[in-house]
């Protein structure tokens, strides 16, 4: 099965949460909560504005992680946010939060490698899986400890650039996943099972097929959170992420014909 | 005295600096770091870079004896004067290197993030001149305020891409510029403007403007008691600071009251560097709000945040009411209009000259980061 | 070749100069030639200004090889960088040079007409640095044009003085200088911008400004085929064509279209002296009417109409549009945006760059009498 | 008795003629025609105004000249304009018309000593007088000269400044006219009986009076033509110039108590 994973930028709207609960109805795997950062750097058009929007809504870390907490979620969340917000209460403390909020996962876009040590530890300290991003022009060796290092999943950006819709998927998207999967074929730990996610510009039913069959899934953020700006309600919503489903599955289909394929993320939420 | 001010190994001083960026321009970043370290030990760069200082932008830049106002304060003071620098600001320093480096490196264009348009304009003018296409970002506030400079970006035949995310300034125009080179990383060099961002360029920009402190400490008959330069993103500070740092003169940042990073901000990660951010509880990064759109910023360079967590370098700030008359002040005495950022520096010393801070007899070396021109709407309107 | 560009006797360039003043103004002319004389010949006066031009004018200014458009014209060319110059033009070589003489005078106050204002900015200039108090004459029309430098002027503690007469323009804020002055003749230094006006003005101001013809002569590496300079009174031409008087280059000075004295005008006297001006039949001064405020003055310093006459320098003239697309042309090639005035040498370059006035190989010398910040708001209009 | 000369800008109206003939029958000794300038470097801003009025109404030289021609002025006319006007056609040129139509005197303000030669050459082979200024800075070696040179009369520049009206007369106007005079004391020629017009800034009946004290007469210029620019009719300026003539008898009378005063302008209009 191919692993479907939208994205959500947390605060959003007042009923940001009932989003939430449509993506896991309509069947994703894991949702990826974006923690809005006042200076998205990574991010595109879609998810600044998306971000921009709860802040002046006046969302804290807070008041996101205590909303979240009651959710009756069962999919593994994963927080998405920035290193600025990461290390202002201290990595360990801001580990300890979301873990205590029932996240899963974390991944900081601005945090390479050479920079993750501390996070990493503590992310590992309070349970939480730190994701690590790989993109196309990460020379193989660097590639090799990203998958080496990196939990939960890892992140294949499809292409160079920000997140946000595209009229098609870049080809290095499946370059990409074809070299992480190599890498961790020469591996005999946990890393060689991880799911391996292609995000960053992936739209549309057709895309999220197309990326699923370079990778073990796909992350789709922009391509949502234009709906949502747009005023789609989460019924919409819900129909949306039920299309990509869809189409992944189809997909999946297709590709097993040949070969089987088990990726799981690894952990359901409380 | 610590070792200041040398090659910081891995873009790190002490816990400030670093290379927070996304996985897609580490190798760029690594690359940079490369060909610069090729470059700055290479003759041949040095004396082309140094070719361009000299007889297009106009170095060594005059250090003028502010005899008016000296005799008026009580303190000697001297203004190293970069407002005469081809552009009208020290960032040709800066955008000169990084342009021959670009160009080294066989980039075909620049990026620029762009505050008060001096940099934007410093940067449209190297590209003009090395023949590489210029593409500047910057703030719809800060278009605003800043029109002659648009001007004089798109007469460079740069492309001046308005940002009109957040809080349309600055720190805005430096995301947006950092996106454009994700997307086009292979062609297009980031020409940052000031000593922030990631490793390698608050080394780079910093060894880039050292030739106005290596000036200024070859032109200044003595060492100072003290060195003073405003301080946005700190690269003309950095620059004057580096001539210095090895003597027991002071150095002083004077930073806006709106953007004061040493004075109000707390550690954080912003542009790709650990540093000093004005930020709320959160890590939200706060807007800052100066009349000086270059220090409207709510960052600084981190090797900044390192000299002044080790107390080789102050930091102080000014508002923006002092800055104004500090603009009036030294035009009428010296017949010389500063922008209002380098006004910054001169308010300090209008302000502190014969307290504590400044004791009257001071020698006092101030780098006047620019020329006001482009500050006259500004202050027209605050008459 | 006739010895060109000496003292002159009594004023005079041939039949060119003299001094047509109100006998109110004889003896102030008079006094002011004996102070030139003896401070130009006292090394102290020499020294001081020297000083002033070096540490706080930026001096000298560089010669930039122009790499780019020198390929793409097939000319070698080589930029006089007055627009690198403290104000922004070549200027404030006459004003500081005038300012010391004032107050070696003994005045306490300084008139001064202009019209780009860049005239008014570097007396108000001098004049802040030297504590002499500044009234500056500008016709309304000017003071539309060029607000920038109305508030760079008022900045520096200078009093702007509309002048609502006549075409509003340069030469009716020169009459109400000469007016100012003959009703303050003890007290007012008449601070004149350009090489025109009674004796000792043309000489005076042509020897304050030379300092751009020596720097450039001895900083060329070879005596040029070609020098060329902007015209508008002279007095960077002037300036620029004495150091190359004794040499066999050619000596090209450009005027707009609009107010080519040389190429449209007849003799006349205006503003003191004899020289070529633009008038009709009766001998009405006409109204120049150039793109560029400071060329737009219906007459030229009797020495250019000398030099003219005996054919040793030519005089030639080019249009608005020539002169817009040449600041557009020199900014991608080269980086630099000059002055609309500038610009006009600059567009005479382009326009014989290839052809029998400037032939392919060509070696030219050309002064960038300052710099186009100024110019932003004109021209963005025609953009 | 005391001499008039009122000074009218040519052509500031249609109907200056008028005015001229007004001036003449209030009892001027002469009349200052001015020959309107772009450029009236010395004027003020009254004769500034009057001179763009007239060039304004497209009046030339020769339609001016034409226009006095056949006018039935008796006393002497006398051309008060700026040296370009003069060399334009040629000085010489210049004064041949300027005879022609009947003047018998020139003032060039911008044209000093030093720079005169030519046009008193001119001036002199067409019977044109041609009358210098002497002004409150002028030192005595430079006076005696000027007073030597000058013809018809010897023009005392009041004060230091352009036309104007002012106040009050400058104390520089007595003091200058009493070296003029004394200068003349020590010559035996025509020059020593030149009379001395004190003029520039000279406005009212009282002023008139006190300059006509200091020397034989004064001129009136600004006074008057801010009247005609203001809308005063011929017959109201005519009033005015009564004024003043009555004013400057009035003087006289208590001057010849003492001693007698025989002050002419030579020569008569045709
Ligand atoms: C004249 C001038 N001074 C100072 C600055 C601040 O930059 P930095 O602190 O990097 O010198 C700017 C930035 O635009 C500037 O234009
Ligand atoms: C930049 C510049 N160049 C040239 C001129 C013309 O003056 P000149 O012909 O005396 O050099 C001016 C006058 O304002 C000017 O501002």
């Amino acid at each position: 099965m191919k692993l479907l994973v939208p994205y959500l930028t947390a605060g959003v709207t007042e009923n940001w949460i009932d989003y939430l609960l449509a993506m896991q109805a309509a069947g994703a795997d894991a949702v990826e909560i974006g923690l809005p950062f006042s200076d998205p750097m990574l991010d595109g058009v879609t998810i600044q504005q998306a971000s921009d929007q709860a802040l002046a809504r006046g969302v804290t870390i807070d008041s996101i992680l205590a909303e979240i907490k009651g959710v009756p979620v069962r999919v593994p969340l994963i927080a998405f946010t920035y290193a600025n917000l990461v290390f202002r209460p201290g990595a360990d403390e801001f580990c300890r939060r979301l873990a205590e909020a029932g996240f899963r996962g974390l991944i900081v876009p601005d945090l390479p490698l050479d920079e993750a040590a501390s996070v990493e530890a503590a992310a590992a300290s309070h349970g939480i899986e730190l994701t690590l991003l790989v993109a196309p022009v990460t020379p193989d060796d660097r590639l090799a400890e990203i998958v080496a290092r990196s939990r939960g999943y890892i992140y294949a950006v499809s292409r160079m650039g920000t997140t946000g819709e595209r009229d098609a998927l870049a080809s290095s998207a499946a370059t990409l996943a074809a070299r992480i999967k190599a890498a961790q074929a020469a591996r005999i730990d946990a890393a060689s099972a991880l799911p391996v996610l292609v995000g960053f510009g992936v739209s549309g039913p057709a895309q999220a097929a197309e990326a699923g069959r370079a990778g073990d899934g796909v992350v789709i953020g922009s391509a949502l959170m234009r709906r949502v700006l747009d005023g789609a309600t989460p019924a919409d919503l819900e129909a949306e992420v039920r299309a990509l489903r869809a189409a992944l599955d189809r997909a999946d289909q297709e590709a097993t014909a040949d070969h089987a394929s088990h990726a799981e993320i690894s952990g359901h939420r409380g | 005295m610590p070792t200041l001010m040398t090659t910081p190994a891995a873009g790190r001083f002490g816990g400030f600096g670093g290379r927070f960026v996304p996985e897609s321009l580490v190798p760029a970043c690594d690359a940079l770091a490369a060909a610069f370290s090729g470059a700055w030990a290479d003759p041949a760069f040095r004396a082309e870079l140094g070719d361009l200082l000299a007889v297009y932008a106009g170095r060594p830049t005059p250090l003028t004896p502010a005899r008016n106002l000296s005799a008026a304060l009580g303190v000697e003071l001297l203004l190293k004067r970069e407002d005469l620098a081809h552009t009208g600001s020290h960032k040709i320093n800066n955008v000169l290197g990084q342009a021959l480096l670009a160009r080294r490196m066989g980039k075909r264009r620049i990026l620029a993030e762009t505050g008060a348009g001096q940099h934007g304009v410093a940067a449209a003018t190297a590209a003009a001149l090395l023949g590489l296409e210029a593409t500047v970002f910057m703030g719809e506030r800060d278009i605003e305020r800043q029109q002659l400079n648009v001007l004089r970006m798109t007469t460079l035949g740069a492309t001046v891409v308005p940002v009109t995310t957040g809080s349309r300034t600055l720190k805005d125009a430096t995301n947006e510029a950092m996106r454009a080179w994700v997307a086009d990383v292979d062609d297009a060099h980031f020409l940052l403007g000031s000593v922030g961002g990631p490793h390698p360029y608050p080394w780079m920009v910093r060894e880039l403007q050292r030739v106005i402190g290596d000036e200024a400490r070859s032109q200044s008959p003595y060492v100072p008691d003290v060195v003073v330069a405003c301080v946005g993103g700190g690269s003309n500070a950095a620059g004057t600071f580096a001539g210095f740092a090895d003597t027991p003169a002071r150095l002083v940042g004077v930073e806006a009251a709106g953007g004061a990073a040493m004075s109000s901000g707390r550690p954080g990660v912003v542009h790709g560097a650990r540093s000093m951010v004005l930020q709320d509880a959160d890590g939200q990064v706060a807007e800052a709000a100066s009349i000086a759109a270059g220090l409207d910023y709510p960052g600084i360079g981190p090797e900044h945040a390192f000299l002044g967590s080790v107390g080789r370098a102050e930091y102080h700030c000014v508002k923006d009411d002092e800055v104004v008359a500090a603009v009036r002040r030294l035009a009428r005495a010296e017949g010389i209009i500063c922008a209002l950022e380098s006004a910054h520096a001169v308010a300090w010393v209008l302000r502190e000259a014969g307290g504590p801070l400044l004791p009257t007899g001071s020698r006092v070396l101030l780098t006047l980061s620019g020329r006001g021109d482009k500050d006259m709407a500004t202050l027209g309107e605050v008459a």
